[in-house]
Order: structure tokens, then C-alpha cells, then sequence
């Protein structure tokens, strides 16, 4: 029985334990984090069922309140969102456990409830991103999470949070206004708000320069949110002022579900009729992503702060996904998908392991980790691995989405953005080289000599999601083809064949 | 509905949201603020919108000016611009 | 403000009225103008009202911070609870018709869409309090 | 000419008004270097696109969406205004976020103007 | 003759266990150093159980697992590969124990990433060799890069770590150059697994199959042909087992082999010669011949002149595969595992002199040969071997090379191994003239290096000579078998 309602379950109930977590928190903080714990391993195992179940018997529909659409909610999961609900709550499961023993030091004793349950609600936006086929419900979720996300980064101890996190709000309202006028606009012209509705009314309307207008929108609106090159300014502020395990949140899970709204819309709303043959914005959104790869790895490689590089790199990556989607080939699209899962994983790992630096020795920038392998060797190890990852060496998990991206700019034949890929890679070995080269081949500095040598490698809370997360990177690159069954269906029913 | 009314209430609007970004003491923007919800929220009373005339009369014009004047007697009121 | 005569007098009035007219606004939000959010916001607003003319820590014997916690998250558990209790008995999430009430089905809708009115404006009522809380006092002085 | 446009122009004036206040809340957000100011700017935008939303509803002759005993009546569309009520829910919210953050920078560095924080932050 | 087997996984698993096993006693020296030996005996073992097999003409294949269609990690032990892994595996026992003797003396720090990179790096050397797609080879050569990084800059200086960047500069950037090719291989023909005659005939213009043959080219600076070359000299601040490691074991090799294998087993010889890439592929390996060994002249630091001498000895097994005659096949397989006998010989016996004597310039060995006579006859031979003078094996290779020349037609070949010879005794004979018959200035009497060291290059230069005597077991015969494999498929 329970079995036919996952779909809402799995919005419903990080709702319910966020409010569960506070009044818990009010009678004794300790009681937080088993409660969040609990739930979000319960929504992991819910969406793991969800996505077995879509594998099996295609897309689920799940009507709130029973009305049928396009009147009332609609909640659908194809392979997808199946697929981006497991990454997601797989990253939320871990930060979760990491969170345990990284926030004590970073927040306030008396906030820590706060956080459990912001971070509750935050799951609970992205999770309702996720599963919802309405545009509108879209929208309300989006700003939940990113309400969310505001208050997490502001949690941070240091006063630059605070600045940090009113840019971020600043930059995520406009953005949700642009994306609330493009919903306007589309429901002007169509009348529904359901995706399946409209993306079947649509096809006509393709000429009207009110549908073209709606586009836009909701391109610079989800540009703004997944920070994509030029508009990517709130995003190394963000990252590098908030408490470790929201930095891994953010760059793992909220920036991944702005990458999925984007593809939906793109996809499904629009459908590749529209975005690939009525106006070249692809092209122009090509550039875009390739301008975010060069730019966030030059940008990158200048950084002295490690959670900022790592930041800056995230932009970089990102522009492999929207590159990989904007090229709209069949193989591209595919590497765009499987890098969410890759960027998640990796990004995830590495600012696990920034967030260890922190704890243990407090060091933040690059030079003060001079000969820190020595003492934190298994931290150092993970790092390496997700770096050699991220630059795309093989057997890991970047190089399997780079691969297919660039094995489909090919089949599109646009060369140029092979090269991209490539000359960006050896741009994101200069600056983790240099990092590597810090941490095993230099003797400690002379400032922090003392607190590199009694550094120790975290706590196991979060050392554990740090190296499930690093083996991740391997197991992926080597089993590939376990996303990759997931990821087929969704990208031959929106673009045929591969 | 008369449109003449309406266009009134719409220049209202627009010289309201104007001033509420331009002028200087800050307590005088929030207040200008509230106007500009008011008036918002007879416009959409006259769009038949009643219920969320209705809200915004509470919530925009109410709620939201006690949270900005909160707010400001907590910080400052002056703005350099 | 707190020795203006007139305010406190003319508050000590309206709250009472501000607060039926609340509970109307709630009770009939399905079936006219207002709703559960638009009454939970006017019932806050007694409360900040009160905050106002006679200072937080009155409003605080009134209500204090940690009932608007236990009351959003009862508010939610309405919400929540009718929901999942529609799933219990068959239907979807918020499939209010599948409720074993023995009234006619329009009815039950009915019914169960002001309960979890109800509910959607206990936790508004609370949550935006203590929003109000959170911002107008020193935390320092709380 | 004119006389041609008038017609469609005074049937459609409330978008065009809707799309003058959203770009003056913009310009609020952008230029104002007052953190309050670029909320109340923010409040702007949100309104205008309500009203954007409530104008694209609203039908010449209808009533409102309440049930009434007469089934003759013609609505206006009530879907929009449900969506509105939802997203005046989160422009409160998103407005009582900023402030609170405004409230705690303003008690961190004594100051809400942009230019002085940015000023503060490159001495550190 | 495909024979499912897991032989070949099994020896490039062994040194990889051997690596974690030593990180996990990276604490406990002997224990650590006895993983290094018996895993090293192990592959070796391991290795030469395949020859029997692949004598009989049947070549040992293991299909791991598919990663999409046409793209699969896959290895395949014929005897091409065997050339090169027998090389490596063997040579690896004899580095093992010269790395204990050496490091002990020298470099005593940071020990147990010593013996796990090595460890590494001989598992993906082994990889390269095994590898029966570009896929796994790429993989492999990626992971051999990495590995042997830290081994570059295990000092740990300013200088290393200089060396170290320029390493990783040149072969990360041309690890995207063979990426590049690996993609436009799989797109044009839909997969990437290795067939003897090519699997890019009629995939492309001629052109385009120009672009990629340079691509790949550049993609093996690995081999060190000028101008991709400048990593090698610099890398030598690395200490002399690592030294040993990238110019006779695994490193350079590799490359070498990769070239060998896609201009062989992607391209194919007929596509190669009809658009002439041989007689592109041969201008630069004699340049790069004649270059490196004017540049070794200049050299008086004997580890940067025995590099420049590497690069020029490469460049003679690209010469070969260039030539694109049987004779030259054999010459150039041939050289593979000849080179690597002679030159880890002279590298060892330079790390005995830097170890006893910390002199690392020509100009202060006067009678050095007095005072270390085995190191410095071991030194010698494999002087005389690289010259390609008899009784060392060296001169198999320029006899089949000079054959191959002629049989192409190409006499000018001809003349560029006869001077590059002669450029060959003008630097090496300086060496050992002064070692033997300069007097020294000071006389501290005979001091060998530790056994640990001395065994171990007797052992190599030994070898060097009986490869001379007896050539036939176990290397020309595999390379036998791999050149009419090679050409067989050519002319049936």
C-alpha cells in the first residue's frame, strides 16, 4: 500500500522530521542528529525503491489530493529525476553523518538544532524539486530550499557569512523572479501549469514571441541559480564563508537540482524541438558553458583559499554539465546527466576533505598545507583521489562524463569544444597539482609548523562519508555502466536513439 | 471597472514604488512601502483577485511593514541613497 | 510608545476583535475569500500588535517562544496527519474523499480541507510570531 | 496610428505598468547600495510580477471565484490567484530572511551600506 | 589464437596487492621491502609462465568487463606485449634490490611512498604492455605518469619539484593529446581494441588519419623524441633507481611501445606507408638520433649524458618501426628489451659512483675505474653495448636496422645509425678512458659499492653479454613471433 505513495513520502517526510528535529531540539539537543540522521537514511532507501520501480515499470504519476491534472499537483518520476533523487539524498545521507562532528566547531551550540531542521527543510525543497511535474509546485520548492540554503549559509561563525549569504538571497530572488515570470508567461499563453500539459500544447505556440520570452526567462533565472559563468559572482563568496558541511550541501545538492530544473524545463517543457530548431540558443549556451569552464579554471588556479579554488572549480564543472546538455546530442546529453552524478561525488569529497582541514588544523589556504599528508594521510589520500578525478584521469569517475561529452561535441562536430574539455582538464592539473604538490612534497611551513604537526585525520563521522565518497569516484569510473542503464531511457525517449 | 480609476491607482503605484526607492530616511521608504501595497491591494481587489487582495492588505502591507520597521529599529534609518 | 494611553487602550480592545476575525478568516477559507495563511497572518499580527504597544515581554506571557515552535510544528502535524491519513485509508495524499466519515462525500472534502486550513494557519500564526520575535529583540537582552 | 494602437494599448496598460514597476524594483536591487533599500526593492519586483500574474486572470465582466448560488456567473480564472497567494507566502518569507540577516550584518560590522561593508572587508 | 585466461591480469594485480601491502606495513622497513622482492619475483614468475603459451602461438586474453559498446578494459598477452612485460618484470626484480642498497645509502626519507609508487608504477607499466584496447592503454599510461611523479620528486627540493612540474607538464598535456586520439579513434570506427593490421582503414581522409598519426605522436612524448623531449634530462634529479626506472623499465619504453603499437595495431602498416607517416615518423626519429647525441657530448654530468644517449636510443626502435620492413620490426622490437639490459646497467653503475664517491660529473672520474674495477667493467660493457660494438647486444639491433634500411630502399638511414654510432663512441669512450686510465688525484684505495647494489649491475651487464651469445631465448624469438604477426597480416 505504502508502496503507491513513495513519491509524496518522500517530500512529506523530511517536512515532518524537520518540525520533529526542532521540538526535539527544544527538549535535548543531542536528540538532532539521530532524528535527521533517520530521516534522511529513510528518504535514501524510499528514493532507491522509487528509482527500482521507474527501472522497472517507467514513469510513476502520483496525483495529490486525487484531483487529476492538469488541475491539481501532479507529482512524476521518470529515470531522471529517479536518478537525481538517489544522488541527492545519497550526498544529503552523507553530509548528514559529516555534519555530526564537523558543525560543533563551527556553529554556535545553541543553533544546532536550527541547522538540523533548515537542513531538513532544505532536503524537503530539493526533494519536492525533484519529484513535482508542476511547474508552479517548481517554483514554491525552489524558493524553499533556497531560503534554506540562505539561513545555512549564514550559520557561519565568521561575520562575512552574513554578507556572503545576503548576496547569495539577493541573487536567488531575482533569479526566482525571472522564473516566476517565465511560468506567468507560459501559463498566459497555455493555460496549465502541468509540464507533460504544456510540453503537449507547446508545439504550436512555438513561433509566439510570449513563449520565446517565457524561454529566456527561465533560462537567465536558472543560469542565475546553477551559476553559470557570468552570473556565477554570489557563488565563491558562499561557499567559502559557510560551515563546512553547507559548502558540501550547497555545491553537491543545490546546485545539482538547479542543474535538473534546467533540464527539465529544457527537455521536457520545451522539448529539443523547440531549444535545438526554433532559436539558436543552444549555441549561444554552448559558449556560455565553455566561457564558465575556461574562466572558473583560469579563476581557479589564481586562488589561495582552498574552499574558494574549490569553488571556482565548481563553476568550471558545472560548465561541463550545461556543456554537455547545450551540445543536445544524444552522447553529450548523456555525459551532461552522468556529471551530475560525478561532480556530486567528487565536489562532495573535496570539500569534505577541506572541511577536515579545518577542523583539524584549522589551515584554509593552500601554503599553510605544506607536508600535511604526514599526518592527515588518509584525508590527503581521498584528496587525491577526488583531484585526479576532477582533472579527469582515468579509471575514475570524471573521465567517464568528460569521455561522453566530448565524444559527443565530436559526433555534432563541434571540435571546438573537445578542445575545451581537454585544455580545461590540464587547467584543473595546474591548480590541484598545485595543491597536491603542498601536501606531500614540501616540508611544513615555518607559520604553521605546529599545527600541521599535531593534525590528525578527523574524527571516523567524518572521515567515513569522506571516503565512501572517494571510493565512490573509483567504483563509478570503473561500473559506469550502472548509471548509465538509469540515464539511457530518460535521454533516447527525449532525443531518440543514441 | 472605470479605467480611469484604475489608471489613476496605477500612477499612484508607480510614483509610490518610486519614492519608496528614492527617498532618503529610511522609515519614510518602509511607510511609503506600505502605501504602495494598499494601493496594490485595491487594484487587485478591482481584478475580482479578492483573496489575494485580501492577503496583501495583511501580509504586504501589514506584516511586512511591522517586520521592515522591526528591522530598521534595530539598525538605522538614514541610507546614503 | 509604551506610555501612549490611547494605544494601549485602543490595542486592549481590538486584540480580542482582531483575533475572532482571524479565526473566521480561517474557518472560512474554503468557501470565501481568505484562508489559513491569510488568518494566521492576522492572528500573528494581534500578537505583534500587542508586541508593539506593550513591548515584547508582554507579548511573550502571551505567547512565548517556545509555544510557536510547539504550535507550528502541531499546526504542520494537522497538515501532515490528515494527509497521510488519507493514505491509510486508500486514497493519495490529501485524497480528502476517501475519509470514513458518514457524511456525503462534498462534505467530507469540505471538512477536511478546514482542518488542515486550520492547521496551515496555527503554524503561520506561529512561525510568523516568532519571525517577529527573532527580529525585534536584542539577543542579548532575550 | 495612434488612434489604432489606443485601443490595445489601454486593454493591455496594467502589463505594461507591471513591467515598469518590476524594472524599477530591479534597478532598487542593483544600484541601491542601502541593504533595506534593495529589499524594499525586491518587495517591488515581487509585487509587480503578482500583479502581472493577477492582470493576465482577470476577465471584463467577471466576478470574483467565490461560490455563489448563481451557476451563471462568469469567473475570473482562480487558479493564478491561489498560485499568488503561495508566492506572496514566499516573497514574506524571502523579505523576513533579508532582514534578519540585515538586522545581525548591521550588528557585526555597524553598517548597512554596501560600499562601507566592502570597504571593511578589503581591510581585513 | 585467443585463449580466455587471467594470467595476465593476475601479474598486473600482483604488483598493485604488492603496493597496498606496503602501505599498510609502511611502518615495518624489512617487512615493506620483502612485499617489494616477492611480489617482484612473483610477476616475473608470472610473466615467463606465459611464454610456453604464447610460443605455441596462442596469446593469453582477458576481457574484464565492458564499459559501453566498443570500449572495454581488456588485456591480451601476445607476444608483442610479452617483449615489453618480460623486460620490465625482470629488470623490476633486479631494481628492487639496487633500490634497498641505494636508499639506504641515499634519499633515506618518505621510504614506504618510494616502494608503493614503484609498485604502481610497474603495474601500469605492465598495463601499457597487456593492454589489448587504447582505452586500457590509456588508462594505464595515465596511471604511470601519476605514479611515477612522486618518485621524480622524491627529494623533495626546489629542483625536484621544478623537474616534477615540467614532467607533469609535458606528459599530462600529451596524456590529452592521446585522449584526443583515443576519442576521434572510437568515434571513427565504434572501438578501440587492438588488430594486427589496423582498424582505421577506410575511416578517414587522408588527412584526417595525418592529423590523428601526429596526434598519437604527440600523445607518446613518453618516448622523448625532440622536440618533446626536455622532461626526460631534468627528471634526472630523480634518485638513480628511479632513473633506471623511467629510461630502461617502464617509462620511456612505454612510449616507445605505444608508438610502436598504434602505428602496428591501429594504423597498420599498409596505411601507414601509402600516406607516407613512416617517412614522417623516420625524419624524426633521425633527427632526434642525430640531436641527442651531439647533445650528450656537451653533457658532463654522467646521468644527463647517459639521458641525452637514452633519447637517442629511442629514437633508434622508433627509426625501426618506421622503416615498416620485417627487419626493421625486429630491430625495433628487439631493441626494447636490449636497450633496457644496457642502460639500466650504466645507471646502476652511475648510482654506485654517486652512492661511494658523490660524484656525479665525467671530468672528476679520473681513475675511478681503479677504485671500483667491477662497477666500472659493468660500466663498460654496457657502453660498448650501447655503442653497438660485439660481444654486447647492441649490435643485433643496429645489424637488423641497418638490414631494414636497406630492404626499405632508404640508404640515408643507413648513414644516420653508422654516424650515430660514431657520435656514440665520441661520448661514451671519454668515460671510460678517463675512469681507467687518468690517474685520480687522491687514491683512497678499492671501494665497490654495497652488494645490494654491486649484484645487481653485474647481474644486468652480465645479462647484456649472454643476450649477445644467445639472443634467440627468450627475446628474438618473441619478437619473431610479434613480427610475423606484424606482417603476416600484410602479406598472408
Amino acid at each position: 500500500m505504502i508502496a503507491d505513495h513513495l513519491p509524496v513520502l518522500v517530500v512529506v517526510l523530511p517536512l515532518v522530521g524537520a518540525f520533529v528535529t526542532l521540538l526535539a531540539g527544544w527538549a535535548d539537543r543531542r536528540l538532532c542528529f539521530p532524528i535527521a540522521m533517520a530521516t534522511t537514511v529513510i528518504q535514501f532507501c524510499i528514493s532507491l525503491l522509487i528509482l527500482s520501480q521507474v527501472m522497472q515499470t517507467g514513469p510513476l504519476h502520483y496525483n495529490l489530493g486525487n484531483w487529476l491534472p492538469p488541475w491539481g499537483i501532479e507529482y512524476v518520476i521518470d529515470q531522471l529525476n529517479g536518478f537525481v533523487l538517489v544522488v541527492i539524498l545519497f550526498l544529503c545521507v552523507l553530509t548528514c553523518l559529516y555534519s555530526h562532528r564537523s558543525t560543533p566547531s563551527e556553529i554556535d551550540e545553541k543553533k544546532i538544532p536550527a541547522f538540523y531542521t533548515v537542513l531538513l527543510l532544505l532536503v524537503t525543497g530539493v526533494c519536492g524539486i525533484a519529484v513535482t511535474g508542476d511547474l508552479f509546485n517548481l517554483y514554491v520548492f525552489l524558493e524553499i530550499s533556497s531560503l534554506a540554503a540562505y539561513a545555512l549559509v549564514a550559520l557561519g561563525r565568521e561575520k562575512r557569512s552574513l554578507v556572503s549569504s545576503f548576496t547569495y538571497l539577493v541573487m536567488g530572488s531575482v533569479s526566482a523572479c525571472f522564473i516566476l515570470l517565465g511560468i506567468g508567461h507560459l501559463y498566459i499563453v497555455t493555460g496549465t501549469l502541468n509540464m507533460a500539459d504544456l510540453a503537449r500544447v507547446l508545439p504550436p505556440l512555438y513561433g509566439s514571441t510570449v513563449i520565446q520570452t517565457a524561454f529566456i526567462f527561465f533560462i537567465i533565472g536558472l543560469s542565475i541559480k546553477t551559476a553559470l559563468f557570468p552570473l556565477h559572482l554570489w557563488l565563491p563568496d558562499a561557499y567559502r564563508y559557510s560551515p563546512s558541511a553547507v559548502t558540501v550541501l550547497l555545491s553537491t545538492v543545490v546546485s545539482k537540482i538547479g542543474v535538473y530544473a534546467l533540464i527539465r524545463i529544457l527537455f521536457t517543457v520545451f522539448t529539443p524541438a523547440f531549444i535545438i530548431f526554433e532559436i539558436p540558443v543552444m549555441e549561444v549556451f554552448c559558449w556560455m558553458a565553455a566561457a564558465a569552464i575556461i574562466g572558473g579554471s583560469v579563476l581557479a588556479i589564481s586562488q589561495t583559499d582552498l574552499k574558494r579554488m574549490l569553488a571556482y572549480s565548481s563553476v568550471s564543472q558545472m560548465g561541463y554539465i550545461l556543456l554537455g546538455i547545450g551540445i543536445a546530442d544524444s552522447l553529450a546529453v548523456t555525459g551532461g546527466i552522468l556529471h551530475i552524478l560525478n561532480h556530486a561525488v567528487m565536489k562532495g569529497c573535496l570539500f569534505m576533505i577541506a572541511g577536515s582541514f579545518i577542523y583539524s588544523s584549522g589551515i584554509r589556504s593552500i601554503e599553510d598545507l605544506r607536508g600535511i599528508a604526514r599526518t592527515m594521510p588518509l584525508t590527503a589520500a581521498a584528496f587525491v583521489i577526488a583531484a585526479a578525478s576532477m582533472i579527469g584521469i582515468p579509471p575514475t569517475v570524471g573521465f567517464m562524463s568528460k569521455w561522453f561529452i566530448a565524444l559527443g561535441a565530436l559526433e555534432s562536430g563541434q571540435w571546438i569544444f573537445v578542445l575545451v574539455i581537454l585544455a580545461s582538464s590540464l587547467l584543473t592539473a595546474v591548480y590541484f597539482w598545485k595543491v597536491i604538490e603542498y601536501m606531500y612534497f614540501r616540508e611544513p611551513g615555518t607559520v604553521c609548523a605546529g599545527t600541521v604537526s599535531t593534525a590528525r585525520d578527523p574524527p571516523a563521522g567524518m572521515l567515513v562519508p569522506t571516503l565512501v565518497l572517494a571510493a565512490a569516484c573509483i567504483l563509478f569510473g570503473i561500473f559506469v555502466s550502472i548509471p548509465l542503464e538509469v540515464i539511457e531511457p530518460f535521454v533516447t525517449g527525449i532525443l531518440g536513439g543514441t | 471597472m472605470i479605467w480611469e480609476f484604475n489608471f489613476a491607482l496605477f500612477l499612484f503605484l508607480v510614483i509610490c514604488a518610486i519614492a519608496a526607492i528614492s527617498v532618503r530616511n529610511l522609515l519614510s521608504a518602509v511607510v511609503i512601502l506600505g502605501v504602495y501595497s494598499l494601493i496594490m491591494a485595491v487594484l487587485w481587489a478591482e481584478m475580482q483577485a479578492v483573496d489575494v487582495s485580501f492577503t496583501e492588505a495583511a501580509v504586504g502591507a501589514g506584516i511586512t511593514t511591522i517586520l521592515f520597521v522591526a528591522a530598521l529599529s534595530r539598525t538605522t534609518r538614514g541610507s546614503k541613497d | 510608545m509604551k506610555q501612549d494611553v490611547v494605544i494601549r487602550t485602543v490595542c486592549r480592545l481590538v486584540v480580542p476583535f482582531i483575533q475572532l476575525f482571524a479565526l473566521y478568516v480561517i474557518i472560512h477559507g474554503a468557501s470565501s475569500a481568505g484562508g489559513g495563511f491569510q488568518g494566521g497572518v492576522i492572528f500573528a499580527s494581534a500578537f505583534i500588535l500587542v508586541g508593539i504597544a506593550f513591548g515584547i515581554a508582554d507579548a511573550r506571557k502571551r505567547i512565548s517562544e517556545k509555544m510557536t515552535v510547539l504550535f507550528s510544528a502541531c499546526g504542520l502535524g494537522i497538515y501532515a496527519g490528515i494527509g497521510i491519513l488519507c493514505i491509510i485509508f486508500g486514497g493519495n495524499f490529501l485524497g480528502y474523499s476517501f475519509l470514513p466519515l458518514p457524511f456525503p462525500v462534498p462534505e467530507i472534502r469540505g471538512l477536511a480541507a478546514e482542518a488542515v486550513e486550520i492547521g496551515i494557519g496555527i503554524t503561520v500564526m506561529a512561525v510568523m510570531t516568532s519571525i517577529f520575535y527573532d527580529m525585534a529583540v536584542d539577543e542579548e537582552a532575550a | 496610428m495612434i488612434e489604432m494602437l489606443l485601443p490595445g494599448l489601454f486593454l493591455r496598460y496594467n502589463y505594461y505598468m507591471a513591467v515598469i514597476i518590476m524594472l524599477i524594483g530591479l534597478y532598487a536591487m542593483i544600484a541601491k547600495g542601502n541593504l533595506i533599500k534593495k529589499i524594499i526593492g525586491l518587495n517591488i519586483f515581487q509585487t509587480a510580477i503578482f500583479l502581472f500574474y493577477i492582470s493576465s486572470s482577470d476577465i471584463i465582466g467577471g466576478t470574483a471565484p467565490i461560490l455563489t448560488s448563481d451557476p451563471a456567473s462568469v469567473y475570473v480564472n482562480p487558479l493564478p490567484h491561489v498560485l499568488i497567494l503561495t508566492a506572496i507566502v514566499v516573497a514574506v518569507s524571502t523579505t523576513a530572511v533579508g532582514l534578519a540577516l540585515v538586522i545581525r550584518i548591521y550588528e557585526a560590522y555597524g553598517t548597512i551600506e554596501e560600499d562601507e561593508l566592502i570597504a571593511m572587508e578589503a581591510k581585513e | 589464437m585467443d585463449q580466455p585466461s587471467l594470467v595476465p591480469v593476475l601479474a598486473i594485480c600482483i604488483p598493485a596487492v604488492a603496493a597496498a601491502l606496503i602501505l599498510i606495513f609502511r611502518n615495518h622497513p624489512t617487512i615493506r621491502e620483502g612485499w617489494t622482492i616477492l611480489a617482484s619475483f612473483a610477476t616475473l614468475a608470472c610473466v615467463l609462465s606465459m611464454l610456453p603459451l604464447v610460443f605455441s602461438g596462442t596469446e593469453p586474453y582477458a576481457a574484464l568487463f565492458p564499459i559501453l559498446p566498443g570500449l572495454s578494459i581488456s588485456f591480451r598477452a601476445d607476444a608483442f606485449a610479452l617483449i615489453f612485460a618480460l623486460t620490465s618484470s625482470s629488470l623490476w626484480v633486479m631494481n628492487s634490490f639496487y633500490s634497498i642498497g641505494y636508499l639506504q645509502a641515499h634519499h633515506g626519507k618518505n621510504l614506504a611512498r618510494y616502494f608503493f609508487c614503484f609498485s604502481v608504477a610497474i603495474s601500469a607499466a605492465l598495463g601499457v604492455a597487456f593492454s589489448a584496447d587504447l582505452l586500457t592503454m590509456f588508462i594505464c599510461y595515465e596511471i604511470l605518469t601519476l605514479s611515477t611523479y612522486p618518485l621524480v620528486v622524491h627529494s623533495e627540493t626546489e629542483e625536484a619539484r621544478m623537474a616534477g612540474r615540467k614532467y607533469l607538464a609535458y606528459l599530462l598535456t600529451a596524456g590529452i593529446f592521446f585522449l584526443l586520439a583515443v576519442l576521434i579513434t572510437y568515434y571513427l570506427t565504434g572501438g578501440t581494441a587492438f588488430a594486427p593490421g589496423g582498424i582505421l582503414t577506410g575511416h578517414g581522409s587522408a588527412l584526417l588519419m595525418t592529423i590523428l598519426f601526429i596526434t598519437f605522436l604527440i600523445g607518446f612524448a613518453k618516448a622523448a623524441w625532440i622536440p618533446l623531449h626536455a622532461w626526460l634530462p631534468s627528471a634526472m634529479v630523480a634518485p638513480t633507481p628511479v632513473s633506471a626506472l623511467l629510461h630502461a623499465v617502464a617509462v620511456v619504453k612505454a612510449g616507445v611501445f605505444g608508438i610502436a603499437r598504434i602505428v602496428f595495431y591501429v594504423f597498420g602498416i599498409d596505411m601507414v606507408s601509402a600516406l607516407g607517416l613512416g617517412l614522417l615518423l623516420a625524419s624524426i626519429a633521425s633527427f632526434t638520433i642525430i640531436v641527442a647525441s651531439m647533445m650528450a657530448l656537451s653533457q658532463d654530468n654522467l646521468k644527463k649524458r647517459l639521458a641525452y644517449s637514452t633519447i637517442s636510443q629511442l629514437s633508434y626502435i622508433l627509426l625501426g618501426v618506421a622503416l615498416l620492413t620485417p627487419s626493421g620490426i625486429i630491430a625495433a622490437l628487439i631493441h626494447i628489451p636490449f636497450h633496457a639490459f644496457m642502460k639500466i646497467t650504466l645507471f646502476f653503475a652511475a648510482g654506485a659512483i654517486i652512492v661511494m664517491t658523490g660524484i656525479e660529473n665525467i671530468s672528476e672520474m679520473k681513475g675511478i675505474g681503479r677504485r671500483m674495477p667491477i662497477t666500472m667493467l659493468m660500466f663498460a660493457i654496457g657502453a660498448i653495448g650501447v655503442c653497438g660494438l660485439p660481444p654486447v647486444c647492441g649490435i643485433i639491433t643496429k645489424w637488423y636496422l641497418a638490414l631494414g634500411a636497406i630492404e626499405a630502399g632508404q640508404l640515408v638511414f643507413l648513414a644516420v645509425i653508422l654516424s650515430s654510432s660514431i657520435l656514440n663512441v665520441l661520448y661514451f669512450f671519454p668515460i671510460i678512458s678517463t675512469a681507467f686510465f687518468e690517474k685520480p688525484d687522491v687514491d683512497t684505495g678499492v671501494h665497490e659499492a654495497p652488494l645490494f647494489m654491486l649484484i645487481p649491475l653485474t647481474i644486468t651487464g652480465i645479462c647484456s653479454v649472454l643476450l649477445f651469445l644467445f639472443p634467440d631465448w627468450p627475446f628474438l624469438t618473441l619478437v619473431t613471433i610479434a613480427e610475423s604477426v606484424i606482417t603476416g597480416s600484410v602479406l598472408p
